[in-house]
């Protein structure tokens, strides 16, 4: 991962998320949280201390080992009243109560002709890079892309974290909340009192004229790394950090294209029924003029993701891996 | 225990008779090509969803599988905004976006039908965690059938409103049957949803499902105890299917005599049984009947002249801003 | 759909699933079957029919509603000896046992360094048209598309059905087999004996120097209709069936593109997060050059599926959408 | 009743220090670098894994848990393999490609640990099936912990073995805690898995999970029965893990006292003690102990000396073939 650290640099990505709750928490008192070892264990990524404490166990509940019932449970209380924020512990486990994700979170409002809202949040650890091997490594927000009626946010900084939190737990839509399991070290400047962050608004990272690096979560990092390599080598790189992926702001994306006429997407999620391929389409449609060059996606491999993090990194997307991808472009 | 007067039960009977009324009205508009998709009749099952209103408050919760036609009327949704639903109106309950497998009367507490077994079952528990939270006085009630008692969201329900002690009833209505097979074949216990209660530490009955003040009575004390903080029952009511599974299910399957013998304990015929001994009169109950089919067949012809579903509609609804934006 | 019906036609779809289980039940004693009414009830779409009193309950096993179970036990079966032919009634309910296709059958192999390997079928009846409502109708091909590991099959014709299911099941490698529901009364020329389509070839059903319509399962008829209306009007489109989406052949893609230099992807699935996203990304990419216009998705509408039948026609493929997608494009 | 003679007991004995001898050298590689991802140590279980296999017979399948390494062990995996893997070495027991949550040896049966919690049960299940259909006398294990007994796998699998009277033994490794949280105050009933067998109509048993020889007594019966065509067993193991949940986890949340009481009981202080009363002379105790520790000091040598895991590995074992092509 990219060290982009400075002075102001304060606050870690794993405390915003707890911030970012208790910001919310202190405002609504609808709002109340529910998890695997969330409350007084504060999280196994420590992403809820000092949550138990402040609010109390009627705030804060501890769940068995009970995917379906934790998300199925957040539904419920969500249709009656409550905004519930559920933790599934880590992004591949949402495979457990993938019926409630994909099937009656999401279609539950439509379905009944609008009779009924679900404003609740389904956080969860996602990504690689920390060698916890197939089951506890992927990043899964393409997986809820193919659901329609899910919002999905997924934030690279610490101030997004708590920008977007708030966006979310004050969504009346359910949104998944993907919080990056590399990132949760990364240290960034504090959220300001009142820090919100619209969904569906991409950020312009940098500002650069050959070549536009779409990224997410992770993947913001590497591609402000890689843009610094390219710089160096007279290449121009603009990095937009999507946030959000639904809504999607192919707005940002097909305005940088216009700027930049190349596009490569980094995305985590492997090549294959990964996120890139929905930016590509739109691209390929809308902005099929605007392009000068091939469009490139640096994404996962195709494989599960392996242990060993030499052969992880062979798999997942890398610096050099963004960098060699721009040079495809910029001598085409 | 709720007493119910002869007046109680004859509005219960009435209810019934709407009930059974609509089903047998969905599946004439079905063999007449009206009603398309599939359609899951409750004919037979009236006592379980009629009982157990009956026994809650108004604003205590239901939610339904996909043979949810009997609760959502019980819960007070009309048969013509039911029948208009299943004819792709756009009057119907869920403006036809949802049909037979998801009626949905939320302002009655009627939070929905689910067509995927046994997901329901979660979903109810947390809107029993929610009015505890709330602390508000309403029970949650999740039906659902033997089969649903097989799936691991059964499970994670019943354990989490166990050890959050919440205010929710699972009604099971064992009908003997998933869709062509039997449930006794596929279950390692007699009673699939009674005798699993106890691995929750949950108390548990075995009731007559086709008798509605048996139903009534045992939701009554159920209830009683969930209000007053004591946690989740499960009842499971014996009862059976009249039509097949579906509209598509001959239910040759049944073994011969079955469903004649059930037919002798039909619902409605208890009830009227009850009610005679109750001293109502037989003009009476024929006066509640024709009521309900009256209301039956004006509900069939108001849904017959309502427009079809509005076309727009299926870009509404998505998000709580009435709309489907996905991007910018 | 389209009614492309001919005399030779006299198989079904449907009873063509049937037959290419029973082929190789017959061949190899390995083959058996589980799932939920497919013993003496023939399954719920009658794809069973014949098997429990051809084979007996020792090789068609009646199970539980427990999907998990289901596939669970499938894939253990399939580690030690057997090769499972595993049916989920509606492939929305994949979603209730998603751990098993995203995290248990496809990473098993990969994770213990290639000790076992997994051969089971799970077969599914997939897609809408029918009026099923939203929890019963959906295109969840992109879902399995989204996890490494599983070969995915779907097939457009009755003797494709027989030929990939004769694929699937000799297949030493999982394979998702999406069985269309609309397709289920479809007719076609029955299968030859020992008839097998290998894996990852699209087939090439209709050629046209015009323009490449890429279509799968339910979307092949309507592409076909599409492709004759077009003819009319002096557009020749070239029809291809992908088959399978992994192995996906897109060789045959950029070939007919090739040839053509316009690409529309028709999927029912929806186009957030739609396999088409996979195809036009390797287009866009690879095929840059050969692009003469935009690229186009006929792909479902980002909602949930509406029970009406007209509202649904608004939000699944149609010949019409398909036929202004092209035009749109020869104008260009 | 399985015999155990004091030979016997000395293997089992020297087994287990063994696995205790590995796990911590895991800790201390894993303390110094040299361990990286994360590991659950099985300090404190061993007693389970190895009365288990010790009663079975070669070709029953065990399927475990992320907590594993005493299974792989058991099953005959041996340290060297094991640490290798977790030092991501290209001799590791899984090439390097799984990791210690992932610990599978093949070829002895033991066809692998799975991270999902719960995951396992219905493909333990299944390879019982398998068995008989294929006619053999072969038993399949799954091993989990007091947490799974909560989710809905657990259920599924549970019921279907006990439909179909499958060969399978639920092993349940009760060490009292989820990975902080008690599983006494997230679950229904006292005994998680043992309390529910009644449920599906499976036989149960809570055994003492330190005690080789209860582990092996039990698992003997129940084997026997599984093999008999009676169907499944669930055994209730209680237990304790010396370590925390993983490996960064201090176990802050457990009350004074309550580890050194279970030190007390250590599953190899009570083999010790059996040994001894069976007339094993302290030396050949200690000689046992020291061949296993021998072994062990070997594997870490020997895992350290190994070559890193080969990049070229990324690609292959996704299919069948080898590799991992994805188009044409
Ligand atoms: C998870 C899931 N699996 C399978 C189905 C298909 N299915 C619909 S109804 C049904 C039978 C349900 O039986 P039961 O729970 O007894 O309810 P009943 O229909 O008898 O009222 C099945 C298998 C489904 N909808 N959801
Ligand atoms: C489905 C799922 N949910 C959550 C987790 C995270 N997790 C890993 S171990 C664990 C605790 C398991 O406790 P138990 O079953 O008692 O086994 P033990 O670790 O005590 O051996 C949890 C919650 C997981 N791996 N899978
Ligand atoms: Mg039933
Ligand atoms: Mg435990």
């Amino acid at each position: 991962m990219a060290d982009v650290t400075t002075a102001q640099d304060v606050v870690t990505y794993r405390e915003s998320v707890a911030e970012g709750i208790a910001r919310e928490m202190r405002r609504d008192p609808s709002v109340v949280c529910l998890g695997e070892d969330i409350g007084a264990a504060g999280g196994v990524f420590k992403t809820t201390v000092g949550l138990f404490e402040e609010f109390g166990p009627e705030r804060v509940w501890d769940t068995p080992i009970s995917e379906q019932a934790i998300v199925g449970a957040a539904m419920g209380a969500a249709m009656t009243g409550m905004r519930p924020v559920a933790e599934i512990m880590f992004s591949d486990f949402l495979a457990c109560c993938w019926d409630y994700l994909a099937n009656e979170i999401p279609k539950v409002r439509y379905m009944t002709g609008g009779q009924v809202t679900v404003p609740l949040v389904i956080r969860t650890a996602n990504g690689g890079g920390l060698g916890f091997g197939a089951q506890h490594s992927q990043s899964v927000e393409n997986w809820a892309l193919t659901v329609p009626g899910l919002k999905i946010a997924a934030p690279s900084t610490p101030a997004d974290v708590v920008g977007l939190m708030a966006s979310a737990i004050r969504s009346d839509d359910p949104v998944v909340f993907f919080e990056h399991k590399g990132l949760f070290a990364s240290k960034g400047r504090p959220a300001p009192d009142g820090h919100v962050v619209p969904f569906g608004e991409a950020a312009v990272l940098r500002q650069g004229a050959d070549v536009t690096l779409v990224a997410l979560a992770s993947t913001v990092p590497l591609a402000l790394t890689a843009a610094d390599r390219l710089a160096a080598e007279g290449i121009e790189a603009e990095v937009l950090d999507l946030r959000c992926l639904i809504p999607l702001d192919v707005t940002a994306v097909l305005r940088s294209v216009e700027r930049t006429s190349r596009l490569v997407v980094v995305e985590e999620n492997p090549y294959q029924g990964g996120w890139g391929g929905t930016v590509v389409s739109v691209v390929a449609d809308e902005g099929f003029e605007l392009l000068d060059a091939p469009v490139k996606r640096v994404a996962g491999a195709n494989v599960p993701l392996p242990f060993a993090d030499a052969l992880e990194d062979q798999v997942i997307p890398t610096v050099d891996k963004v960098v060699d991808a721009v040079r495809s472009l910029a001598t085409y | 225990m709720t007493e119910t007067t002869a007046t109680d039960l004859l509005a219960l009977h009435e209810t019934m008779t709407l009930i059974r009324r609509t089903e047998k009205a969905a599946h004439d508009l079905f063999l007449s090509g009206l009603v398309k998709g599939t359609t899951h009749l409750a004919a037979g099952h009236e006592a379980v969803a009629v009982g157990t209103r009956s026994a809650l408050q108004d604003g205590d919760y239901a939610f339904a599988t996909y043979r949810g036609h009997h609760h959502a009327i019980a819960w007070g949704a009309t048969p013509e905004e039911c029948l208009a639903e299943f004819m792709q109106r756009s009057t119907g309950l869920n403006k036809a976006k949802g049909g037979s497998m998801h009626l949905t009367k939320a302002e009655a507490g009627m939070l929905g039908s689910y067509a995927i077994v046994g997901a329901h079952l979660p979903i109810a528990v947390g809107a029993a965690w929610s009015a505890r939270l709330r602390k508000t006085d309403q029970v949650s009630v999740a039906f659902f059938g033997d089969g649903a008692t097989n799936i691991g969201a059964f499970h994670e329900a019943l354990n989490l409103a166990s050890v959050w002690k919440l205010p929710v009833l699972f009604v099971c209505e064992n009908n003997f049957y998933m869709e062509y097979t039997p449930i006794a074949s596929v279950t390692g216990v007699g009673n699939p949803a009674a005798d699993r209660a106890p691995s929750y530490g949950i108390p548990a009955e075995v009731i007559d499902g086709n008798d509605v003040v048996a139903v009534r009575d045992a939701v009554a004390r159920a209830a009683g105890r969930a209000r007053a903080g004591d946690g989740p029952t499960v009842l499971e009511a014996q009862t059976y299917r009249h039509y097949g599974h579906s509209r598509t299910d001959p239910a040759k399957y049944r073994p011969d005599g079955e469903l004649e013998r059930w037919l002798e304990r039909d619902p409605l015929t208890v009830s009227a049984g009850r009610l005679r001994e109750a001293g109502t009169s037989d003009d009476d109950i024929k006066a509640a009947e024709d009521r309900a089919a009256a209301v039956v067949d004006q509900a069939v012809a108001g849904a017959k002249a309502a427009p079809q579903a509005d076309l727009s509609e299926a870009f509404t609804d998505v998000w709580a801003d009435g709309g489907a934006a996905w991007r910018t």
